[in-house]
């Protein structure tokens, strides 16, 4: 156990792996000199070379299309996508070359790669660059796609995603950097398995990445009012296991879903879903989502704030649905 | 040396210089929209192209755009407005910095998509093209664009249809923190765009005289159907964006980099030519000082946007908007459920 | 009315379009000398010239961003991808410069472009030339999305969408192009409404694209089997209208949504999602979603075919579902 | 010229020739995984440059890669079999012509995606490099991938980074319908590789030993650290694809095209030479042919694969597979709804 951040475990995943495995590279721009444009590969090129650890040009297709080949030919590079929203540049070699490789070869050759990328709001960073994008790696199947909400499941996720042997989408929230936490000597579930983040009775809430937070400062509110939430941190959305999730819900009978990506078409709605179809018999209430906005996120910091869920929000509807205790905007 | 335009040039560069320095103030007084700000100090020679444009004419430009859309007639007001993210600006505080356009200017957009914009000139190209216009179309974006292979695409669109399209890369030497050598397997921008058959140049940012002569020829040339490229070497002079202080840069190639100074050398050539006086240029200093501290109070003091703008223009108006969520669960839980 | 082909009306709705409005072009691969890759614009440059119906290089990106960049100066240009698949080469012109440069720009200009592509499975094309990709763009705030099933669809959805103040991604379906059928004088219902194909009391059935016809023949089927299954083609997804899915599921109490898509992260979740949240209390089944299997698609023609739903696969379902008929393969 | 080695690139071109002739009766049959099917007669000159990679040498191919593939040594009867998409092919069935791979030849891929396969060989060049191995990585691509920005990505990177890496363009002048000079502002495409930093060169596809000779010189300076880039000029001979019957190009042309007949280039100069008669290579044509023959009655005669293969190979074997569909509606049906 040591106390740390979420860009240090980061950063000490990397070192640790990078040790440990002399086949991982890391591959993006501003990875090496500059030290990432978060800091989470601060001195890594004095440690590791100019070899190791490479500054890529702005060529964000051709940085995973390199990835791709260097895991084709045994290495197992980490690939970096500054900013999620970039993975629009470099769909095709995520989703039609990395994703899909082990499949159309019959299984002779694997992508063990991981693509590092960070998304969400926070900064006023704008409509280009505060996405968040799991769904579009979620619907690629030969994906795997991890989420850390934690400074733990930071240097934990990272490490057991460079265990793999297939391609990881491993997505990072700029809000969550500089959050202090512990990092457990052991991972805090299996990989890909959720974690229960909080127990309750009353109602399950599922989150991933920095609505995990959002959620348990609500679950916190709810306590106060007298509701008793779970919260579960999904962790990865690929492999999916939502095995708790039911079990929860089998318990709770009321379900939430939050998710900070535009909500239609979200991650959030697919887990709803199948909440819906195997928790049917179990239901008291409608699987309710709560998403961003389904608009572009503005640059302005209140309207920016006002896109995505809130804590506040989740607790309101909360009460709403476990209560129905409607809250001043409904 | 003619006497108005580079008096007028230097005005403009003047003005571009004021409004940066004002942007930085404020970001450092907590009023911007966030921290994404690039400043174009050090690339205001950049107005020997914006000069060679005319009415009509659109251009697209990176995320280091303010300089550019400055010198094509822009409001620094609203200018700062937007980069406050307040109501009064240009994008009513929706875009920000990064994504500032007026569609009356030509100001196709700013686009924090590095290259992202560029394509969107071969398109106007071809408006202009099928409509009979004689307007040229003009891709502003840095040296870090030269590595996106979507500059190549367009480049050769614009070079097989003989669109009316000029890219202009505006080369600070960095990208971030990489030296353009580390982006670069050879630097000679201009080869590339020559070996896609479009005309390519080379021209010292520092000089906006040499910056507007090789530009009128090439724009004028563009407007003949013969697209070009124009690579301005110019030296970012602070860092990336505001937080950023250039640890990977020495103090020594900074203050190398610094005395090319445009505005440096502008008023030593006008000088020099005895266009202007040094009190007729401090003139033209103050008054652009004076310009930008009006623009700067007018921006703090502007509103922020009403939270529902941001439903708006999504989609255009009369179209079916998007549902607020608000919206959305009353709709879901206001009737109650099966009890 | 007039008997002709889907292929046929989507040509027509071009030529009728590029004659009312000189403002429209084509811009894409093959597009004019060639015909289209699947014959949509044949003729088309030889009434049009060359300066309406453009040839381009193979450069997905700058397709859709000249597009975007004529769009953005007064034309209506229809961009085409050939394939769906190649959307990941044009993602970012597609989700971060067309879909939001009239919310960035704050209303000041819009992008009245149509991007035609076409997508699904078929024709042994394998995993990067079958996708169902319309997930990536219904996630995308900014973006129209219609995708036609009936040859009257492909005529009269086309025309609407030339019409459109925004980006309209128009999705075909490669097995349809041969499909017979008549064009009404009249669209089946106005832009963005579904279209009730066939009335049934017992199930609701959700599906658009080619996926509406294997629904007509799976309720078909169940007609003999005493089962009248309600079949509501979507027709456009965005805008999502689902107000005659919800009417409908109230009366059946039973709903299954039907997708090629892969299914995890589909449409169908979206669709599925929302009916749970609307329909709570008239459902007396879980909403069921049938979809492709999460895979690349496979070159074998029978592994093509048993990796998306067929009649006999919804038919089944759905009996399960109503009547509690367990299939063989259950 | 010495003995051996034009003799046994002769064989290898007529191998692929009745390879392709072979492929086209497959689909005739109905027996063919779909009708993308791309031949590569005309093409079989590439082997001037498969014939200079060594051992350990990996490459990547476009959609039209089956020629490169065999000169490579593929067994064409996995070959055959997996185009007919077959359990017994190099895929096991799923890839089919367009995604056929082998890893122990180095046969990183072959790719639907035009330019989909190019910047593989970057990474392949990096595990090269960082392993101290002397192999090369050859991205073989067409005319039309010149016009996809990720190859100028990929280049310059392999030139930024010195990489053992070859860009070997096949430029049969057609990209389906389109002719070379109405997809590329400027045709001549090694000089675009230049401007980026690495060596370029065009050779006449048609002469298998010239292409040989400067494939050995381009790949022996990719070994040493100098990237390269060859453009080989063929002609494609027949349609884009088996469906495809070229109505867009004149016979005149085609007439002109096909006689660029790399095989009766290298029959002419073996005879002239006096390295062979025309019994003995008439000998190798018969050879050649039975083999195929034989490939063609193997692929034919091999099983489907069995349906559950569709799940295997998404992930790795011991890690979690995707839900067949079945098993997930079983999961929500099997126990009944609440009554
Ligand atoms: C596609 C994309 N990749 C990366 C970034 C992150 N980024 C923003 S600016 C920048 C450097 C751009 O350098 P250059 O084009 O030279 O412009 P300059 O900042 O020097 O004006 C980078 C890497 C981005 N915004 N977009
Ligand atoms: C990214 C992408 N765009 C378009 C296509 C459709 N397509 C397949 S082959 C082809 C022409 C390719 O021409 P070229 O690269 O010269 O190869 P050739 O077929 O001549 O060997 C096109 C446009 C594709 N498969 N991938
Ligand atoms: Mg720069
Ligand atoms: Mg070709």
């Amino acid at each position: 156990m040591s106390t740390t951040t979420y860009r240090e475990a980061l950063r000490q995943a990397l070192i640790d792996a990078m040790t440990a495995d002399a086949d991982i590279i890391l591959l993006g721009e501003e990875v090496g000199v500059y030290g990432g444009a978060y800091g989470v590969t601060k001195g890594l090129i004095e440690l590791f070379g100019e070899s190791r650890v490479i500054d890529a040009p702005i060529s964000e297709a051709a940085i995973v299309g390199a990835a791709v080949g260097a895991a084709l030919t045994g290495l197992r590079p980490v690939a970096e996508l500054m900013y999620v929203d970039f993975a629009g540049l470099a769909m095709d070699q995520i989703a039609n070359q990395a994703a899909k490789s082990r499949s159309m070869f019959g299984g002779q050759m694997g992508v063990p790669m991981v693509l590092r990328s960070q998304g969400g709001t926070g900064r006023s960073a704008a409509a280009q660059h505060s996405q968040s994008l799991e769904a579009w790696f979620l619907h690629t199947p030969g994906l795997r796609l991890a989420m850390p909400a934690t400074v733990s499941d930071a240097y934990h996720l990272l490490r057991q995603a460079l265990t793999q042997p297939d391609p990881v989408v491993f997505l990072e929230h700029k809000g969550l950097y500089a959050l202090k936490g512990e990092v457990g000597d052991a991972p805090d579930a299996p990989w890909g398995a959720p974690a229960i983040r909080r127990a309750g009775s009353d109602l399950t809430l599922v989150a991933w990445s920095r609505m995990v937070h959002e959620s348990l400062a609500a679950a916190e509110a709810l306590a106060g009012a007298g509701v008793s939430a779970e919260v579960i941190d999904l962790r990865c959305l690929n492999p999916l296991d939502l095995g708790p999730v039911f079990a929860s819900v089998a318990r709770t009978g009321r379900a939430m879903v939050v998710t900070e990506a535009a909500l239609t078409g979200s991650a959030a709605s697919e887990i709803a879903a199948r909440i819906g179809e195997h928790c049917f018999d179990w239901l008291e209430e409608p699987v309710l989502r709560i998403g961003g906005e389904d608009i572009p996120i503005p640059v302005a910091p209140a309207l920016e704030r006002a896109a995505i869920p809130t804590a506040a929000l989740i607790a309101d509807a909360a009460r709403w649905l476990v209560h129905r205790e409607a809250p001043p905007w409904a | 040396m003619s006497n108005t335009a580079p008096l007028a040039r230097y005005r403009t560069m003047r003005r571009i210089r004021s409004f940066e320095e004002r942007v930085g103030e404020l970001f450092l007084k907590g009023e911007s929209a966030g921290s994404m700000l690039h400043l174009s100090i050090g690339e205001e020679g950049v107005v020997g192209v914006t000069d060679a444009m005319r009415p009509g004419d659109s251009f697209t430009t990176h995320h280091r755009g303010h300089g550019v859309f400055l010198a094509r007639g822009a409001d620094p007001a609203r200018m700062m407005a937007e980069i406050a993210g307040k109501a009064t600006g240009y994008c009513g505080g929706k875009g920000g910095s990064m994504h500032i356009a007026d569609r009356q200017l030509g100001h196709l957009g700013a686009n924090a998509i590095v290259g992202g914009g560029i394509p969107h000139v071969v398109g106007a190209g071809i408006t202009a093209r099928n409509r009979g216009l004689d307007h040229v179309s003009v891709a502003f974006f840095g040296d870090g664009a030269m590595s996106q292979g979507i500059l190549y695409e367009a480049m050769n669109m614009a070079a097989l249809w003989r669109l009316p399209v000029v890219f202009c890369c505006i080369n600070n030497q960095y990208g971030m923190g990489t030296r353009v050598d580390r982006s670069a397997g050879r630097v000679a921008f201009a080869e590339r765009a020559r070996a896609f058959g479009l005309a390519g140049a080379w021209v010292d940012g520092a000089d906006v005289e040499a910056v507007h002569r090789m530009a009128a020829d090439l724009l004028a040339g563009a407007r003949a159907g013969q697209p070009a490229f124009l690579e301005l070497s110019v030296y970012r002079f602070y860092g990336h964006a505001r937080m950023d202080k250039s640890p990977y840069r020495t103090p020594e190639e900074e203050a190398e980099g610094r005395r090319r100074d445009p505005l440096a050398t502008a008023r030593g050539a006008l000088l020099a030519a005895g266009i202007a006086t040094e009190a007729e240029l401090d003139r033209i200093d103050a008054e652009a000082g004076a310009e930008m501290d009006a623009a700067l109070a007018a921006a703090i003091a502007a509103p922020a946007p009403a939270p529902e703008a941001m439903f708006r223009d999504v989609y255009a108006p009369g179209t079916p908007q998007p549902q607020p969520q608000a919206d959305r669960l009353r709709a879901i839980l206001a009737e109650g459920s099966a009890a």
